[in-house]
């Protein structure tokens, strides 16, 4: 027993966050109703210390626990600091929202950070049976809280249809891990990339990975879920589900996916990835053209995000392939990292731009259509401009954090094109890419553009009465526009943390 | 390579202006704000011209460049490219031609603005907008150059709002939109590939001076085109991406269109940004690159081509417009047009020439036209105009300096840059292999000289002589501009006059007086044997003013005396017995000048501008866009928002996923 | 007959048939129990595996049956919650008037 | 005999599963659900696992279905309050999408013959070593400690969310 507990200790930022969701718990049912608004503090006590204990780990390469259920190493490391910054800047917009809406409980509190801590774990799963329970304390968190909001039609809807699709798609998953199992005789992801034929059943629960996990980060054609739960679900839930929930996807897809099928598997799975990208870029870049309401709108561009992701991948992909170009290895940290620098740029735009649609805008509506938007400049000229902010750098437009992360991705596959071309292979599936993802990427910036506009052109409407956000929104309104300015001007530092990140899957 | 760390002042200054009026600009009157805006651009000129002077110690043949590395900005590899500024001669040049043109133009919109709503918004725009076009001239790589420049096109979309409500139905936004955004996706893939060359050359940095020491070695690279099966060399593919950026920015064909919708802002802002400043910030790009395209000839041809083909036809569609502001708009694409086809002919030294020229006399073009509108409540229309000469002598007068100067007159600034083009064009084909296209360009950009000088005094004399046409209501209401605004016209209309005295032609200074030349120090090819040309260089020279002159003539008398015009104009051309029978018979005449002179320019350039413009421009964008909307449709359509139909989208999914695998297995 | 690809092909039968009463059904509770369904194929899947890797791997397969036992529950519980909340705000169990969000 | 119980059994789940999706009424499909699991657990006992089967009855029958009868109870749907169902072509392509997802999976499974095609490998007569509840607790309390623990969190997660949801006044 004692072992257990001194191999637990590695593991404090994860036990420390499901102590914090248990005190919240608690908290919430024994304290009185009028005392309710301490509550997000416990949740961010819990974060920060969760934080420190986090950084302690950084930089002590890998550490493989419980017999190798779990690898605390840069990469899951990195990506548990990405959610709990998203959970702490959902707790920070929570206050008074929560109240607004109607969820001020315990169990909201408690459930993000069951739902942290089962991505954090997520992120750090070495096999695949942690890892998909992980993924389920986190599905099942996030499932309860799309429901918060339960007196709201849209918010019972948009549960309702992200429970079911993602059961469904679990379903798939666990089949996947099932096939993989059966052919393996291994559930630990490193002992999968060593077995050798088996194909069809192998590459059936490849494929189904794929679909599950495509699900989780909303790849077409697996996305039909995010418009709808995104435009349903309480603004601050919406973007920690569009950040945090993306992010741990990601992490659990590219562990698995370059953990377990490099090499000559990975001429399988681009292709697919190839097509999904396209699909997902081309898909969530035009449907998101004609939205009125923005809240869904950045639903379809958080689909389009996922696609820019995906094009790290597929380099990924054709750069891991056997037999290997030389030079190609070099190629790979830069990519990965770039991929990883973009979840981090996403983070604080998406976060940033939800904790601005959760200010009210008539009576407990989120401030969501284009209306509702229009001469937000005049009536509070610094959280337009901090909207401005956060939409231009996801239209990838200099010098903000996510034009920085666009270049690195694009960059990505067009260095992969080229060792293709300079070695003779005249293949232009990573150029094709590139250059969709540069037009829609460019032709975006015109449904940011015009909620810009909206705000800065458009007088305001009478019928919106204006609610003061709280400390906590605007603090989280100012903070994140600031990284987004820090993450486009000095990217430098940030891009080697997230270099230092990826080496943990290909160095 | 001098550190100098004075540079960050230039761009900071109107950064600091944005700052203070659009955050604290509600609080402010107008005259601080007014202040304030013109005042940062002031600073920054001081800045610039310090810098000029230190150069100026050096000596002006001298190749120094100063730098200020702010920090380091995006890592790659071992080097990142960092955030700093470069200033060597092209940038000085272009950074004094923006600051002091900015300058005069912020002081001149104080007047012109006087009545605005919100003018700390307009300001601020107007400051951000000099901030992000000074980091796309300082800047010392070409990443930091695209942070300007899409910096410098959101500000231009931003100012859009100004006179419409949403972007979405404001045709101009769309086109200026599609255009650009086209444009951006050219350039932004020429980084990518200048970057992918780079890494592979084991010298990852974007900054100008390595981009011109190491791409031009990759001439001899050539890539295959899968679809048609030829090659492409590896340069003349980036500079042909870097060249559709250029066109997007600088109006040429065929993405000019936005230009002349783009003129519905603000005339100050038409002066800033359509005509001085953002619209050449493509031919500043292809000068800053000029090793780089000096290595594809190809490549070179192409900008040359466009660029003189855009002068002409542009400048066929100006002699026809009615709206002063769309001619002048015609009128900055046909100049945009002549630079580059300098910079097809790698006279790069001459087309920023006749840029720094161009921007002193059309931004005085542009401001006498707002003067015109300040003054006329806002017509537009030349055909109401008329005799505005009496009431406003300042702009009547400051406009025809520059309107002789845009015509090449002789000893104007206009005259100097733009007969140096023609020379060097005329010259290339004279040197080079393929003469016949240099010779055809030269031929075309004659022609469109012509058109220039006809057109030009074609608005001169519409808007100022003859009778006014204008109500007796506005009649009364007619009045100079306030000094604010007269002020910098004439400064302007002095730089226009004798601006063109920074470079005399070869023949005439021989290369004494042709100190503009020396100081801008691009690299450029020796003319060979200068001096057997001499003759030529004459020859051109007097031709050009021929043209020049005789086209103003023409259009003076044809929009002044009219028919009679035409009868004085036989008189004068032919003196003998002939002349005598065209006399008797004037109306014969009229008819015969009217069938195969006015009516064929005419109707040509309005099928010009409305085959080109309206079918095929507008055609394209509004196919993009109903494509768009149709896909957007269909595909928004297929979100149902039914559970069972998104289950199915899922399951369609896996089966192609599991198709695609599992037959890749067995195979 | 008692093969483990007749068992994985039962299961695959059984993960099918679940999958239709998802896609095809408009009575919420017929569609998570089709969910159960599909789990529950799953763990036939697993189990088969399990019996055939009796000798390598650990127990694996069976403590993942084990779990997808509890994963089922705790889905359960959470889809029927998700369920009634819909259930008191619309008075219906039918899926496809959940379509307020659309396009 | 295996081989026969094999088959009834398998007939039998199949038969249940396909009721399931197609009643119209929920209470009837509870009742389907009902005879899959169980079929499902003599399933597991075939396949040597006597812990698990006993499993799966206590958990699917016990906890899941009472669940489901629960809330039929509470939603007390009259049949005449059922709603229409999906057109008959909607059911048809979903069926055929369906079939061709099984013949997906099955084409997979019969393509690694050298993987499966055998049977059952034989277990040593007389041990408990496999299914046995000995050696499932062995595992859980040795190498799947931590996925054990986490089922712990996972059901405190879902007790939270199912009460947040449902609970009539907080």
């Amino acid at each position: 027993m004692e072992h257990l507990i001194a191999e637990m200790k590695p593991l404090s930022p994860v036990l420390i966050v499901f102590t914090g969701a248990l005190a919240a718990l608690l908290a919430g049912v024994f304290s009185k109703k009028e005392n309710s608004y301490a509550l997000p503090y416990i949740g961010i006590t819990t974060v920060a210390f969760a934080f420190v204990a986090l950084l302690n780990y950084w930089g002590r390469g890998m550490i493989w626990l419980l017999q190798g259920a779990i690898r605390i190493d840069s990469f899951g490391l990195y990506i548990s600091a990405i959610i709990l910054i998203a959970c702490l800047i959902t707790f920070l917009a929570s206050i008074g929202y929560a109240k607004r809406l109607g969820f001020e409980h315990g169990e909201y509190i408690s459930l993000l950070l069951f739902a942290s801590g089962g991505m954090m774990l997520l992120a750090m799963s070495a096999d695949l049976v942690t890892l998909f329970l992980s993924l389920e304390i986190m599905s099942i968190s996030i499932y309860a809280l799309a429901g918060m909001a339960r007196h709201r039609q849209k918010c019972n809807e948009a549960a309702l249809k992200y429970f079911i699709l993602g059961a469904f798609s679990t379903a798939f998953l666990l089949f996947g891990i099932a096939l993989i199992y059966g052919a393996t005789a291994s559930t630990k992801i490193h002992a999968i990339a060593q077995v050798q034929g088996l194909k069809p059943l192998l590459v059936a629960g490849l494929g189904m990975l794929i679909v599950g996990f495509g699900f989780k980060v909303g790849a077409a054609p697996f996305h039909v879920w995010v418009p709808d739960a995104y435009e349903g679900a309480p603004a601050t839930v919406t973007g920690f589900m569009a950040v945090a929930v993306k992010a741990a996807g990601f992490a659990a897809l590219l562990r698995v996916i370059l953990i377990a099928f490099p090499g000559t598997w990975a001429e399988y799975w681009w292709p697919v990835f190839w097509a999904v990208a396209l699909l997902t870029m081309f898909l969530g870049n035009i449907i998101a053209v004609f939205q009125k309401n923005v809240k869904r709108m950045l639903a379809y561009s958080g689909i389009a995000h996922t696609g820019y992701i995906l094009i790290g991948l597929v380099s990924l992909g054709i750069a891991g392939s056997e037999p290997y170009i030389p030079g190609m290895k070099a190629l790979m940290n830069p990519i990965a990292g770039g991929m990883l620098f973009y979840l981090l740029a996403y983070t604080f735009m998406t976060l940033g731009a939800f904790a601005v649609i959760s200010l009210a805008a008539r009576d407990e509506d989120d401030l969501e259509t284009l209306d509702d938007f229009s001469g937000l400049s005049q009536r509070k000229p610094v959280v337009a401009l901090a909207m401005a902010v956060f939409l231009i750098s996801m239209a990838g437009v200099p010098p903000f954090g996510g034009f920085i992360a666009k270049f690195y991705v694009f960059k990505g596959a067009i260095d992969v094109q080229g060792m293709l071309l300079a070695s003779g292979v005249k293949e232009y599936h990573a150029l094709a890419l590139a250059i969709l993802g540069i037009i829609t990427s460019m032709f975006s910036v015109y449904y940011y553009l015009r909620v810009v506009w909206f705000m800065y052109f458009r007088e305001p409407l009478e019928d919106r009465p204006s609610v003061a956000p709280s400390w906590g929104l605007h603090f989280v309104i100012f903070a994140s526009s600031v990284a987004i300015v820090v993450l486009g001007i000095l990217p430098s530092g940030f891009f080697s943390v997230a270099s230092r990140g990826a080496e943990a899957l290909v160095r | 390579m001098i550190e100098n760390n004075t540079i960050f002042l230039i761009p900071l200054m109107p950064l600091v202006g944005f700052l203070i009026n659009g955050l604290l600009g509600k609080g402010l009157r107008r005259s601080t704000i007014g202040m304030v805006a013109c005042a940062m651009p002031v600073i920054s000129f001081a800045v610039a011209l310090s810098l000029f002077i230190k150069f100026s110690q050096f000596g002006l043949e001298c190749d120094l460049t100063f730098r200020q590395i702010m920090i380091p900005w995006i890592g790659v590899g071992s080097i990142g490219v960092p955030f700093g500024f470069a200033v060597d001669h092209l940038t000085i040049a272009m950074t004094l031609m923006i600051t002091g043109v900015g300058s005069l133009i912020h002081i001149y919109a104080t007047g012109y603005m006087s009545h605005d709503r919100s003018p700390e918004r307009f300001f601020a725009y107007m400051n951000l907008f000099m901030f992000s076009m000074l980091v796309l001239v300082l800047a010392d790589n070409i990443l930091l150059m695209f942070v300007g420049w899409e910096g410098v096109g959101l500000c231009s979309y931003l100012l859009i709002g100004y006179w419409y409500e949403d972007i979405l139905n404001a045709k101009a936004g769309k086109k200026a939109f599609v255009t650009n955004r086209v444009g951006d996706f050219g350039f932004l893939l020429g980084i990518l590939l200048i970057f992918a060359l780079m890494t592979g050359n084991g010298t990852p940095s974007l900054s100008f001076a390595k981009i011109n020491e190491v791409i031009p070695k990759f001439a001899p690279v050539t890539y295959e085109v899968p679809v048609i099966g030829g090659s492409i060399g590896a340069v003349t593919l980036i500079c042909l991406l870097l060249f559709v950026g250029a066109a997007g920015k600088s109006a040429q064909i065929p993405l000019y269109v936005w230009l002349p919708d783009a003129m519905a802002r603000p005339t100050p802002v038409s002066a800033l940004i359509h005509a001085a400043t953002m619209v050449t910030s493509g031919v500043y790009m292809i000068a800053r690159l000029a090793p780089v395209f000096m290595a594809s000839p190809a490549a070179l041809s192409v900008v040359a081509t466009i660029g003189a083909v855009t002068a002409l036809f542009a400048a066929t569609i100006a002699v026809t417009q009615n709206d002063i502001k769309k001619v002048l708009a015609y009128s900055t694409i046909s100049q945009l047009g002549y630079m580059f086809l300098a910079m097809g002919v790698a006279a790069f030294g001459a087309g920023i020439f006749h840029l720094i020229t161009h921007a002193f006399f059309k931004a005085c073009l542009f401001l006498c036209a707002g003067s015109v509108m300040h003054a006329m409540a806002g017509e537009l229309d030349m055909q109401k105009m008329g005799g505005l000469r009496k009431w406003m002598p300042i702009t009547f007068w400051t406009m025809l300096v520059s309107t002789m100067a845009i015509s090449g007159w002789p000893l104007f600034a206009g005259f100097f840059s733009k007969d140096e083009i023609l020379w060097k064009t005329l010259e290339k084909g004279m040197t080079s292999q393929q003469g016949t296209l240099f010779y055809v360009l030269y031929g075309i950009g004659l022609l469109a000289a012509v058109f220039t000088a006809f057109y030009m005094f074609r608005l001169v004399v519409l808007t100022f002589l003859g009778k006014p046409r204008m109500s007796e209501e506005t009649q009364k209401h007619l009045h100079e501009s306030p000094s604010s605004m007269t002020i910098p016209l004439m400064i302007l209309a002095f730089l226009a006059a004798v601006g063109g005295f920074m470079w005399l032609p070869g023949v005439i200074g021989h290369g004494k007086f042709a100190w503009f030349h020396d100081f801008l120090a691009i690299r450029e090819p020796a003319a060979h044997g200068a001096h057997d040309m001499a003759g030529a260089e004459w020859t051109s020279l007097a031709l050009s003013v021929a043209l020049a002159l005789g086209a103003s003539g023409l259009s003076y008398l044809v929009y002044t005396r009219g028919r009679s015009a035409v009868e004085k104009l036989a008189k004068t051309v032919y003196l003998t017995r002939a002349m005598y029978r065209f006399s008797l018979n004037k109306y014969w005449v009229d008819e015969i000048y009217e069938a195969f002179v006015i009516k064929p320019i005419y109707y040509g350039s309005i099928a010009l501008w409305l085959f080109v413009d309206v079918v095929i421009i507008d055609g394209l964008v509004n196919l993009a866009g109903i494509l768009v909307k149709w896909g957007s449709t269909i595909f928004r359509n297929l979100q149902t928002g039914f559970i069972g139909s998104y289950a199915v989208t899922v399951l369609v999914g896996v089966l192609v996923v599991l198709w695609y695998l599992i037959l890749q297995v067995l195979k | 007959m008692f093969t483990v690809d007749n068992c994985l092909v039962l299961s695959a039968v059984l993960f099918a048939i679940g999958v239709f009463g998802v896609i095809a059904r408009r009575n919420l509770l017929v569609i998570l129990m089709s969910i159960e369904v599909m789990l529950n194929a799953v763990n036939l899947a697993f189990m088969s595996f399990a019996r055939q890797h009796a000798f390598e791997g650990g127990n694996a397969g069976q403590i993942f049956v084990l779990i997808v036992m509890a994963v089922a529950a705790a889905e359960a519980a959470v889809g029927l919650a998700i369920l009634l909340a819909f259930f008191r705000n619309r008075q219906t169990a039918d899926a496809d008037e959940a379509n307020l969000m659309k396009n | 005999m295996s081989d026969v119980m094999f088959v009834a059994l398998a007939v039998v789940s199949t038969a249940s599963a396909l009721l399931l999706v197609t009643r119209r009424n929920p209470l009837y499909a509870a009742l389907c659900m009902m005879v899959l699991f169980g079929t499902t657990a003599l399933l597991f006992l075939k396949l040597s696992a006597p812990f698990l089967a006993a499993m799966q009855v206590l958990v699917y029958g016990g906890a899941v279905l009472m669940l489901f009868l629960f809330t039929i109870m509470l939603l007390n749907l009259h049949p005449e309050e059922l709603g229409s169902e999906k057109g008959l072509t909607f059911k048809l392509s979903a069926g055929i999408l369906s079939a061709v997802l099984a013949i997906f999976l099955i084409y997979a499974v019969k393509f690694s013959r050298d993987m499966t095609g055998g049977s059952f490998p034989e277990l040593p007569a007389g041990s408990a070593a496999f299914g046995s509840a000995e050696s499932v607790g062995e595992g859980i309390f040795d190498a799947f400690v931590l996925p054990f623990e986490l089922v712990s969190v996972l059901i405190v997660a879902a007790v939270a969310g199912a009460i947040v949801l449902t609970k009539k006044k907080l």
